[in-house]
């Protein structure tokens, strides 16, 4: 397939179908109504199957059914509607279903705006439903990987038997960038024996996550731990500009934001100042390990979020104290411009900052 | 010597948690039948709810997924969307059906899902111990309505039955009863011809079945069916509400 | 090198259609491109713009706080944006519905009755592709016959319209060949 | 003569069959069964019909019923 | 009023009556039942009004709705019915209205079980609704305790426009122990001036999270960020058990779990053992410099919860690397046993451990 | 010289964000109107929806409060039982009230809420951009059924007014329109007695408003009044389906 | 006479009260108003009857009527 | 000093009451009390079970995993509870409902008909009171009279089952006393 100019929606949609999945269920919400959209004109091509759930809260239930039935799916929204899929997204992980679910962020908390934000990384990193439990986060910084984690996520999910979080915001999902499907070369995954979709010549599966004894409870709480120890092994991802240069200091940000960090990087460069950039793609697990590895060769971190400094909490926590973590964010909307970046990353480098 | 009335092969060989004389193991054992009968068992999901039949799943013999309070219909259409072969149905009570999932109990309804609704109202919330459920009577008492349900402030009770038949959609809404053998019996042709309609690919059908709850209306067994046949009937009338068009 | 602008005007006037456009275009030259929409409160039925960057390396943010082109389509998109326009850049004014001027003293201004030309041109609703074609005129962002191309494309289901179109992009590209004539030295709006 | 077998340890000793039953032949035991409860039997089984009443009426399936051809069925079930 | 045998669901209602709270809306869930059925039968003898609402959702937003009118009013659930509150939480923050939610969790994470887990600590502690927003947790491990603190989160609530969340388990909430109703002094709180309860005499008051323009959007962030930042540095709270004993191991712990380590500290000290207790009752914010100093003191921490270590990395991230961080937690509605803790305690101080 | 028609008090003195023509502000100002008819604007609490309405908080001159989306009817519910000596009303479309807001509309319509819900019905999402609705009309394109309402696998539009009136508890539910004058000066007395009835201590009141969506329709005004009155009638036709008891 | 007062900056040019006067006394003008609509304007004065369907379809209240006693109305508002 | 108890029995036989009675005569007493009731996944009208620590400090966690006391009404609770008890414990058995004896050799045992004693005493519905009475005869854990004056309060509101009540309250404390008469000396149940 030749490059394509597409919004981040539509690219999320079409990775999708790429991926395998036929089954959309999801319910309208700016910015992400293009998904739904595009999946409204696109699936009935491929046979596939369209459904405007009447919530976000059905549309979770839903893909919680058809995953349940041993199919790739995907619901997508953004914030409020997220919220509300709290509920599912631990049942999903007590049930061990695979699911693919985007949120393309916008300003909050309530009703708050649909301009880009990255307010709730919060509510995916750290699991805003109740129980212990993960969610593997991808966070894509351009249309084009946008497409790529969409489709890594449907593996990384039937993989792990978990719900994958693709996490973009109101600028990754209206923006028009060329994208490129290329083929791929298939992907050996556990079969779906667990699944419930008729028992013909086999006992019949149950699709569960009550545990009434609460010894066997425990046991499948350690068992579901035990797969977010091997993401923080295995399933880190991240990216980073300039880090081969000598850097004094390290911008560590994500998504949309680290473009304009990316910007600024450049231009600081152009004016003979050196500065990397650390961008986690996987935002859980967190790159921590490559982290440190990046941030120990800097006099300074500095993270750039469009929330209040909610990955800097992480990020200060990772560095355990060893480097100086500085922070500068937009919110509610408001995007960072390179030349504030600029200004905050010279400020630092002067010894004058926050 | 043949055997004449034996446990269906649909029903788990296990004994129910249920509490003696209550009559959701009726229910259980007609969907167990029918699906026997239609020979659907091995391509049939039930999804089981929250509530005292939150352990369905391990009482049919089938293929069965657990679901969340008051969203096994939402369940349910992803499982028949997904794969529109399955025979799917939910098992659901009226406090998961009636109140925390009424949104999605009209609009799978009037989506017309090719599923089939078993829809058990004991006018109560059996399994957390008693609350007022949207079906409680008035005058009857529950947990959260010490002194008997006040229509004033909590309204009057929900027949579903006759709301999701007031939908143009739906192809097959009836409410029975299986407080004698009578009533079982003739709940059982009603099973049958809901399984039937989702076979034959018509869309959305509902069984609301009366049933008891002799815990939590504090009486014996036979008292609870006495008390079901004087109260619960009369508001809550028998009958086929909506047919195929 | 980097050309970015924003392209601001009604709803109906086919602004977002203007960057689309020039973002395939410098697409298919090989550049890097992103094209933005507003989707912000704008009011129903009310404004609406698009930035759109065409850039030789990787873009960053696409949300362009100082554009270095504007193209202005309507009086609420002059006022708002005119002030954000990178000193030496273009601001390209629709006078057709603009009956100010521009005050910026710092910036290049090219006036221009786009829905006039495009009544001309055939279709008033062709305003957009006046503007667009005076865009390419002033600034070379991209190559005309790319621009052509995609107005091919864009109205291929509608046969009529694409020599309608096509004739308002040429007047647009003509109209900015003769100002940038008129004008010599021009100042530099690309970097 | 029917033949109806009332599982001991699945019987809840609920005593709808008890009731259930037109020919009154079905009572409950003085014993408990595994789960605690009196459990239903069949006090006199000559008189059994074979109506089935009991094991239709039972919620726990604990009630299997054998027998040569149709006896009273008073509805199909 | 003189002290009376109360399970812990029952103390928190009468708490919020005692607090002049005459509204209570909310949804049936184990182990919690006893919160809605006590003000069944209690708020109409006070005047006041009980409404079932028809779901956890429908419940968030009747005290949303409650709470805009300018009345103190309470929901209580139990952990999935948390997560459908998410939404709405995230909502009231945004419109900065006060409220005072009850979680008596359970064994997560999907249906889980019914026995008492402290798995939601993330969710509450980090909000797992979408935006920048923190709610004010407070954790008994008591049923005194669970009713002082239900009086004390409407004041709080009330001052900060906030909402409050009172997070205990089963434990805290099915126990019965004796409670007393102290008279209280009545605390000065702030006119409720802006709530939406009619115009007569003013200009019309809206409650609202929604705003349009980036920048005012950006503004609400920082006016609720700023209220944070007061909370960390007023209103944290904290006990211990031990402390001022010269231990080399310190506990940390909160809620029922709490106590289990406290009698596993009598019995250590009964065998010449000194071992430490802290307990945070705040959860959010945290006592951090009580922390700080406590651990100060021992050469090893020991976190004890019913999870998979939520709390521990936070207690990890706050002693930045200082302290050695141990961790013993059961799950699934499993409860550690003091002896359990003992053994660990042991191990630890005999320098063999996790 | 008398004014005999100026904006009511209980309107806000700002222009509106909603698109030229679109009905939304006739139902607006019917609302203004009767509250300042009824006097009652200082004691009137209104909630705004999630929708094109989403500013109403803006445009009423009383106290507002901005609930999530389909929540409306929760949140007034709230504000009722807080202070019942309170004029409540909701204004909500139909995503809001019909599809995401289901289980709390007939929830609060069932508990009888002495509240009045002005229910506007364009057949569309209009704020999200014109995906499908709950009561898009069969055939009707929209962004999310691209090829026209498909029946079969989206059911058939919802009729809010039917539905509610088959509960038994809800006082007072009305279909009108607003597309000509006079069925605008009909659907004023309606608007009059739901108030009235609130007022008058009677339950539970909702008016559905047809509405045009010229924006999302792709009409004209005027185009957008003719294809409601020759397609929104006939399906959703006009009247008083449930009065008090 | 009627006084038909129409806002010139709160019209939004829908057109809807051109269509609703029964005398045809109302048209649109060739000016735009701030928010860029050309908005509606009274072309035929004197014949107006006070009838005040314009007023009652006017979504966005650009539109009020002062008069003498009553006139035209067709109905009740 | 504590004393702690699992009483465990049928939903319907009143075992929660006796713990209750317990801990409010704990309480009253001037002591720390707990009281603590099964809500876990029992079979509906199954077993029902709670736990009751009287303590003089301060109570750590009210579920006791090695019971000092363990009041078994009915088979399945005897079955499910007597591994637990701690070594020197007490059991009292329902010999009523239970037609086995306890295994364990390393605590004592009271083997008392409950339910015939209450049917003396007046109704066999206060199977419960008889084993609240031998619990307090055996272990002194609280003081008769507070017993008898939570009975009292217990059935305030149906005078004529306070009588039979305390009937089979005394019946219970008297049958104990004789069993420890005979028992000399008596393991010590206490600590
Ligand atoms: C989100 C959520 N809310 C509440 C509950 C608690 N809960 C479990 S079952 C139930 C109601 C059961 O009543 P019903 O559906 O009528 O079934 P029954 O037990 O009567 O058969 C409730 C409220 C829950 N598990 N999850
Ligand atoms: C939880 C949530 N889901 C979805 C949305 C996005 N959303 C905003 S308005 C709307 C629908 C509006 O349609 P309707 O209620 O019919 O009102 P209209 O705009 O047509 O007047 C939707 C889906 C949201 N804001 N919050
Ligand atoms: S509680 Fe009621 S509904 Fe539940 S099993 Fe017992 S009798 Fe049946
Ligand atoms: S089959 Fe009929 S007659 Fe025989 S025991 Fe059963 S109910 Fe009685
Ligand atoms: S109906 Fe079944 S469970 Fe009930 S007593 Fe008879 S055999 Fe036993
Ligand atoms: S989008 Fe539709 S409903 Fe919304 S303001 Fe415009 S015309 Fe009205
Ligand atoms: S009052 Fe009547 S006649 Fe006069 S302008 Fe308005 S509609 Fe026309
Ligand atoms: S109806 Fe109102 S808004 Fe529309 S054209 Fe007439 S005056 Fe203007
Ligand atoms: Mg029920
Ligand atoms: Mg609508």
């Amino acid at each position: 397939m030749a490059k394509k100019l597409m919004k981040g929606c539509e690219a999320i949609g079409e990775a999708a179908i790429q991926a395998g999945c036929r089954l959309f269920f999801g319910y309208p919400i700016t910015p992400q109504n293009e998904i739904p959209e595009y999946m409204a004109a696109r699936l009935p091509q491929v046979g596939g199957t369209f459904v405007q759930a009447e919530s976000e809260l059905a549309a979770s239930n839903m893909i919680y059914g058809a995953s349940a039935a041993g199919c790739r799916c995907l619901t997508s929204s953004s914030s409020p509607g997220i919220s509300l899929m709290q509920e599912a997204i631990s049942y999903m992980v007590g049930s061990e279903l695979p699911a693919v679910i985007v949120n393309i962020m916008r300003a909050g908390p309530g009703l708050g705006g649909i301009l880009p934000s990255q307010a709730d990384y919060r509510q995916a990193v750290k699991g805003g439903g109740h129980g212990d439990y993960r969610v593997l986060v991808l966070c894509p910084s351009s249309v084009q990987e946008a497409a790529d984690l969409v489709i890594d996520a449907f593996d990384l999910a039937d993989r792990y038997r978990n719900p994958v979080l693709v996490l973009g915001d109101g600028l990754i999902g209206q923006m028009m960038e060329p994208v490129e499907f290329k083929p791929r070369p298939p992907v050996a995954l556990p079969p779906k024996d667990w699944a419930a979709n008729g028992c013909k010549g086999r006992k019949p599966n149950i699709i569960n996550s009550l545990y009434l004894v609460p010894e066997v409870c425990e046991q499948v709480n350690h068992r579901i731990a035990a797969r977010y120890q091997v993401w923080e092994e295995k399933e880190t991802r991240h990216s980073g500009h300039n880090l081969d240069s000598k850097y004094d200091l390290l911008l560590v940000a994500n998504g949309s934001v680290a473009r304009v960090c990316q910007t600024a990087i450049d231009d600081l460069k152009a004016s003979g100042v050196e500065v990397g950039l650390f961008r986690p793609i996987s935002l859980y697990p967190f790159p921590i390990k490559a982290l440190r590895e990046a941030a120990a060769r800097a006099k300074n971190v500095l993270v750039v979020e469009l929330n209040m400094g909610q990955m800097r909490d992480d990020v200060d926590s990772f560095l355990q104290g060893r480097v100086p973590v500085h922070f500068y964010g937009r919110q509610g909307g408001m995007m960072a411009a390179p030349e504030e970046v600029i200004e905050q990353a010279r400020a630092i480098l002067a010894g004058r900052s926050n | 010597m043949q055997t004449v009335f034996a446990r269906p092969e649909s029903l788990a060989t296990v004994s129910t948690h249920y509490c003696p004389g209550c009559t959701h193991g009726i229910i259980h054992r007609l969907v167990g039948e029918i699906l026997d009968e239609l020979g659907v068992r091995e391509r049939t999901v039930g999804i089981a709810p929250v509530g005292c039949a939150v352990l369905a799943y391990n009482y049919f013999n089938c293929d069965m997924i657990e679901s969340s309070h008051g969203r096994a219909t939402a369940v349910a259409t992803g499982v028949k969307r997904a794969r529109p072969d399955l025979c799917v149905f939910t098992y659901q009570g009226d406090g998961d059906l009636a109140s925390i999932g009424m949104g999605e109990t009209i609009h799978v309804a009037n989506r017309g899902e090719k599923i089939t609704v078993i829809f058990v109202n004991n006018a109560i919330y059996g399994m957390t111990g008693g609350q007022m459920a949207p079906t409680t009577l008035p005058g009857q008492v529950a947990t959260t309505c010490p002194l008997g349900r006040e229509v004033e402030t909590a309204g009057w009770p929900i027949r579903m039955a006759e709301l999701l038949a007031s939908l143009r959609t739906p192809a097959y809404i009836t409410r029975v009863a299986v407080h004698t053998p009578l009533h079982v019996a003739k709940a059982k042709q009603v099973v049958r011809k809901a399984f039937q309609h989702q076979l034959a690919g018509r869309c959305f059908s509902l069984i609301e079945f009366l049933s008891t709850c002799p815990t939590n209306w504090g009486m014996t067994p036979l008292e609870a069916t006495r008390w079901l046949e004087a109260n619960m009937i009369p508001y809550y009338p028998l009958g086929e509400y909506k047919t195929p068009e | 090198m980097q050309n970015d602008l924003i392209c601001a005007g009604f709803g109906g006037q086919g602004v977002l259609l203007i960057g689309k456009i020039l973002a395939y275009a410098g697409m298919h030259e090989g550049k890097e491109v992103v094209w933005f929409p507003s989707y912000g409160p704008e009011m129903r039925g009310g404004t609406a713009n698009c930035s759109v960057v065409i850039s030789d390396r990787a873009v960053g943010s696409p949300i362009i706080a100082q554009p270095r082109g504007l193209i202005a389509m309507n009086l609420p998109s002059l006022d708002k944006f005119e002030p954000t326009v990178k000193p030496g850049g273009l601001i390209i004014v629709n006078t057709s519905l603009i009956n100010r001027s521009v005050q910026r003293t710092d910036v290049e201004v090219l006036e221009i009755p786009c829905n006039a030309m495009a009544m001309e041109a055939g279709s008033a609703r062709a305003a957009n592709m006046v503007a667009l074609g005076a865009y390419v005129g002033m600034t070379a962002a991209v190559q005309l016959k790319e621009a052509e191309e995609l107005v091919r494309e864009t109205f291929a289901q509608k046969p009529k319209l694409v020599d309608v179109n096509l004739r308002a992009l040429h007047a647009g590209h003509d109209f900015a060949g003769a100002h940038r004539a008129d004008q010599a030295p021009t100042p530099e709006v690309r970097s | 003569m029917p033949r109806i077998e009332i599982t001991r340890d699945q019987c809840k000793g609920c005593e709808l069959c008890v009731h259930a039953c037109p020919q009154g032949i079905l009572g409950m035991s003085k014993d408990i069964n595994k789960k605690g409860y009196f459990f239903a039997q069949v006090v006199d089984a000559p008189r059994c019909i074979g109506c089935r009443m009991c094991a239709i009426t039972c919620p726990d399936v604990a009630i299997a019923i054998g027998m040569h051809g149709t006896m009273y069925h008073y509805f199909t079930y």
